[in-house]
């Protein structure tokens, strides 16, 4: 990534290195994510998703195939995938700004160079209050937040994401949905996403893939438009409209029939 | 049961506590004669010091026992239940200081400046210091170091010590691994300095089974004896007893000095009832030592160290 | 409970277990040389605390004890925390080190002390080594169990972040593992303190220990009770002193 | 790194020191006096065993230790597990007993030996008592804290089903408290076993640990090692036998 | 309760004892739950939701006010009110049927006569080939499914369940809804659940509580029709249902309007 921060957000430049990562894994999944894509990926527990989005990150190494990003193989883990869990996993030493600067901080970069897009980051995720707070002090939501906004903090070709809302209950789940939205929109950043809520993947992605009970294969793969149009209509009201409850029932049919 | 006389326990066994000293005890011990003759089960405990012997008589877990005449005045400084009934041996050439055969300490008056050894609270330690107290040396001149013998003996042959004041068998390890005598607790014994093995009996115990200690006594009258007419036989017990040559016990057992009862029983030594011997004064002497040196709050006056004494029994053991 | 009654009531039980103390003694139920009174032992606490044992004072032997501990035991810091530390990352050093440890931290101080000192001499260098010895197996297990218990995602947050190699142990193993490393310190000294008698055991001639020894030489038990009580407040002391440093270094409780 | 290569690493170590202390006792470069060869080890190990140390054998100085020992250990877990169990339940008891035992627990054995000589005697009754007062901290403060581990939410849930008082303590607080109190008894039987030699200090003729300190005072070292090696065997295969008893009381693991 | 178990699992009987015990709490609760009712409170996070079942359990005292059982205050804990949690908080040592008869057996009733009910449990959820297994060996599932019968094994008046299906994954919590809903129409038993699904809640009960944020006091009441029809219909048929999509929307108006 060298060093070409350059201050502020650049919300074009964060993303625009990334090439498309050809992924495949598992049993055989082949998989292309385009720059800009948020790909969601559903399927039974225990079928291998984490597994896949570790192997996507180079926490694990396939047994056979591999991942390339922008055509280079991966071979470990790599500030330019970042990963987020179902839990935070803050560092519980770190303040909240401290916690977002981490990657820049520890790879050596100035901090003239990154603390203008830690800045940046802790107005995105509405935390600018909470700079000096320890994780400790943080509702389920915020922490979430926080991991969100370090793992940005990196300037990520791609962002990984485990089941980031599976923790959290429903009112501040759909609260964080509604962020996540508005963040893949506002920075057009490649995003994939591990859930277990068809009803989010839907509401969130533009391709979703379905896989199969382990070992993993694709299923189907559906390209969804809940997500880009009806930028006017509220969540809610997109999440019980007649089309996206058809599709949820179609997805669903195909998960239950398995 | 507790000290203080208050309940006594059955008797069921006598308990002695031993040292690992050349004297007649051992020789009593190897050759079963209190087994044979006190009428009650022997049960033998063998102590590293005369402190630890205190402590256990103190409880009451010991009956009849040794220690060095600088732990007894600890005892009767201290008011442990008991009652002096014997010299084991007078200590004479068995303890000793020892410098380096090479080196350029010729009086101990040279000590000054140098590290020395000894195991403090024992006699070792008191004739050091009164060793330095004749040569009019200021023990704070030079470093005294409290040290056990085997550990001394180590410190020794790393050369961690420059002398050590100490006794058989450690004191012939650090004469054969290059040392010499600079002074031996004989010599200050003939300077008016005294120390000895002083047998002890538990008050409680001297009270209810006198007849017991008696015999016992009686058993180190013959001890005695067989060390002076038969001491090849008396030696040839403790070598068994220590795990040693027989020469080597031979050698030990010589540089003690043994006192049959008669002297014993004489002015010099434990005196007669009511008509105390110069032991006292011994202790006496001991007490105000071991007080000036902070050990003992107080030293014990001569009221209390007579009433330590107890020939009676011995004298009774004469007589029968 | 509340606290402020949670405070009362072990106030209250230290101090009726020293009325007891004062009443058996004063009731003549127990002779002095068994247990001293409270009065005789405070006594000797000021001798000793004013004009000193055996030339120095308490404080005296105080200061040379914790010298000799603390000395042994921040060597013992600086080399098992970090091998802990490597144990707890690396199972191929753990293998190597661990079996070690688990064959020496068994033995009795007293059984091996004799061989320091045929090694090491008198000084007060095998004393420490002694305390050294002692302080060794808590801190490296305790290091080494801090590390293998970090969650294995943070870890991975940390790598997909970019750090790897020294700076991860430098700035995330490190840290995560230091509330876990701090139980090890309590642990630690309080194993070190318990061996501080035996240590000075040998070539002593001050020190705290040396004179609960001294003093048991001569039936000392008013001065027993003195080093006792002193040994038992310091012990606490040093305790506290691990809980307040670990309360302004790890000031972040685990989720 | 799998379990075997794992096993052969911590095997190559233990032969890796093995063969230094050959090769440094082989070559001459330390006094045999300092470090004994192997093979004058090995020779009293066989001298010891067959025709024992002072008459009695090794195995029977062994079984003397493990007697005191365990005797200690057991009265130690019968007082101070029920005792820690209830302090982890009721404010109240443990505001009592909560402070009496953090005063003693800093004090190094010896410390109070003579004391209890004193009180005592000289009897094995003394040593168990030593060894007795080295392990109750660990299993009352251990037992302690596993019951305050406990989720409260288990305890609801068995008040909701009916249980409570005794039953509760029985049925819940004790089983779900096992896994800590083993843990407890792992870090309470190798404090006893380092007190050994201490115990053995005064007025003992038997016992690995008298064996010890006997050899030191004449210098054994060949001696010093064959009781310090038995001593790292037998502390390991106590800390071991406990471990499986532990995987048999406790098959389940928690969540 | 006295001995008068007579063997098999007495549906009638099992709750035939419940009176309707009143309950006010917090701020303003004055709630009366009937004999077979099925309530579900649903509330803002953190609005006192848990504290009012655990008051309503008798493991909390109230400040003031009182909560009665068959007109009798409640003073304690007692094993006519079961409660279950999130977590199942099984008796790890215990096997699944020595979990589940637990309760009688503790209670000191003969063996014989709760043995019957245990086996009948047992077949309720589906666990009789599991009945000898540790609960570590069980998945998430599996382990709520325990709790709930463990506490049924002590023939409650009522049941109060505390989000008992928050902790499960989306497919798993869909298949417990369905045999919640089997359990609760078969056995005709009184339940209070607290969840933060509203979806859940309307498939699930037949009164709905809605709490404000802390202070708790009651927001609205409302009778709910959809667990007692439909019988016919599939659980997702009745979630995509207009009706149930125009209630939910309802009752999540209130909550966000708060
Ligand atoms: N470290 C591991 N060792 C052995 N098996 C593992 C390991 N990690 C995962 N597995 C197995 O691989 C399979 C896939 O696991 P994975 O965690 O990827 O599933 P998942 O789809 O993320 O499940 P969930 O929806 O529950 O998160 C599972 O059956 C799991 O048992
Ligand atoms: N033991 C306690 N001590 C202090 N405050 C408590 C305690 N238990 C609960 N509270 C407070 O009471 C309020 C209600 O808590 P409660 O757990 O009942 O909420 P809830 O509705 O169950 O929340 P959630 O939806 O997150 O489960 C919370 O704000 C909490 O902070
Ligand atoms: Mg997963
Ligand atoms: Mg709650």
């Amino acid at each position: 990534m060298s060093h070409g921060y350059a201050g502020g957000l650049g919300r074009r430049r964060l993303f625009a290195r990334t090439a498309p990562p050809r992924l495949p894994v598992i049993e055989s999944v082949n998989l292309c994510v385009n720059q800009g894509d948020f790909v969601a990926i559903v399927g039974p527990s225990g079928c291998g998703k984490t597994t896949l989005i570790r192997i996507l990150a180079g926490l694990v190494r396939p047994d056979s195939g591999e991942v390339l990003d922008c055509r280079a193989p991966v071979t470990g883990a790599h500030h330019n995938r970042s990963l987020v869990f179902q839990h935070p996993h803050l560092f519980p030493w770190l303040t909240v700004e401290q916690n977002i600067a981490f990657g820049p901080r520890h790879r050596g970069i100035d901090r003239g160079d990154y603390q203008p897009l830690v800045e940046e980051l802790l107005a995105l995720v509405g935390l600018e209050s909470f700079r000096d707070a320890l994780p400790q002090q943080l509702s389920g939501g915020m922490k979430q937040r926080v991991a969100l906004a370090r793992a940005l903090a990196n300037r990520p070709h791609i962002l990984l994401l485990d089941e980031p809302l599976g923790a959290l209950d429903a009112l501040t789940r759909e609260r964080m949905q509604e962020e996540l939205r508005t963040l893949w929109r506002r920075t057009g950043c490649t995003v994939v996403l591990i859930t277990h809520s068809v009803e989010e993947a839907l509401y969130l992605a533009n391709r979703l893939i379905v896989l199969s009970a382990r070992p993993a294969r694709i299923l189907t793969e559906i390209a969804v438009t809940f997500s880009t149009n009806g930028h006017a209509s509220s969540g809610r009201e997109v999440k019980s409209s007649h089309e996206f409850l058809t599709v949820r029932e179609q997805v669903l049919e195909h998960i239950w029939s398995e | 049961a507790t000290a203080g006389g208050g309940r006594e326990r059955e008797l069921t066994r006598v308990v002695i506590g031993y040292q690992a000293i050349p004297n007649g005890e051992l020789v009593a011990k190897q050759l079963g004669w209190h087994e044979e003759t006190l009428g009650v089960p022997v049960h033998w405990v063998q102590f590293n010091s005369g402190s630890e012997l205190n402590a256990a008589v103190t409880a009451g877990s010991v009956d009849l026992g040794l220690g060095g005449s600088s732990t007894t005045v600890v005892a009767i400084a201290q008011g442990v239940p008991a009652r002096v009934i014997w010299i084991h041996n007078i200590i004479g050439e068995n303890e000793a200081l020892v410098v380096r055969r090479g080196s350029d300490i010729r009086t101990v008056g040279d000590l000054r400046g140098r590290t020395v050894a000894a195991p403090f609270g024992a006699t070792t330690h008191y004739h050091l210091l009164t060793a330095l107290e004749l040569a009019g040396v200021n023990p704070g001149d030079l470093r005294v170091l409290d040290m056990p013998p085997p550990e001394m003996l180590a410190a020794w042959l790393r050369g961690d010590i420059d002398a050590g004041f100490v006794w058989e068998p450690t004191l012939a390890a650090m004469l054969e691994a290059d040392g010499r005598v600079l002074i031996s607790s004989g010599e200050l014994a003939a300077q008016g300095f005294l120390t000895g093995d002083i047998g002890i009996a538990r008050t409680g115990f001297l009270e209810r089974h006198p007849d017991i200690v008696v015999q016992y006594l009686r058993n180190q009258m013959r001890a005695v004896a067989m060390i002076r007419t038969e001491p090849d036989r008396a030696a040839a017990a403790i070598a068994a007893e220590l795990s040693l040559d027989p020469v080597e016990a031979r050698r030990q057992m010589d540089s003690l000095v043994f006192l049959d009862a008669i002297e014993q029983l004489s002015d010099a030594y434990l005196g007669r009832e009511r008509a105390p011997g110069g032991l006292a004064d011994v202790f006496l002497e001991t007490g105000h030592f071991l007080a000036e040196q902070d050990t003992i709050q107080r030293a014990p006056d001569r009221a209390r160290v007579e009433a330590f004494l107890a020939p009676e029994f011995l004298q009774r053991a004469v007589q029968q | 409970m509340d606290r402020a009654r949670y405070r009362a009531l072990s106030v209250a039980s230290v101090l009726v277990l020293g009325f007891a103390w004062w009443l058996f003694t004063h009731l003549n139920l127990v002779e002095p040389l068994f247990v001293p009174s409270p009065r005789a032992v405070l006594e000797s606490f000021i001798a000793v605390t004013v004009r000193g044992y055996r030339g120095v004072t308490l404080f005296e032997h105080l200061a040379h004890s914790m010298m000799r501990v603390l000395t042994g035991f921040l060597l013992a810091v600086v080399t098992a925390v970090p091998l802990g530390i490597l144990m707890g990352r690396h199972r191929a050093v753990r293998a190597i080190f661990d079996p070690l440890i688990e064959l020496y931290r068994p033995l009795p101080p007293l059984a091996y002390y004799t061989l320091l000192i045929v090694w090491m001499g008198i000084e007060d260098s095998s004393k420490i080594a002694l305390l050294y010895l002692a302080a060794f197996p808590p801190l490296a297990i305790s290091s080494m169990a801090a590390v293998q218990r970090i969650p294995e995602h943070r870890i991975e947050c940390a790598r997909c972040l970019g750090v790897r190699g020294f700076g991860l142990l430098r700035t995330v193993v490190f840290p995560s593992a230091l509330p876990g490393i701090f139980t090890g310190l309590r642990v630690a000294i309080g194993f070190t303190y318990t061996t501080l008698v035996s240590s000075e055991i040998v070539a002593a001639v001050n020190g705290i220990g040396w004179l609960v020894l001294d003093a048991g030489r001569f039936l000392r038990t008013d001065l027993i009770f003195v080093g006792i009580i002193t040994m038992a407040a310091t012990g606490l002391l040093l305790d506290r002193l691990i809980r307040l440093l670990e309360a302004l270094v790890v000031p972040w409780s685990e989720e």
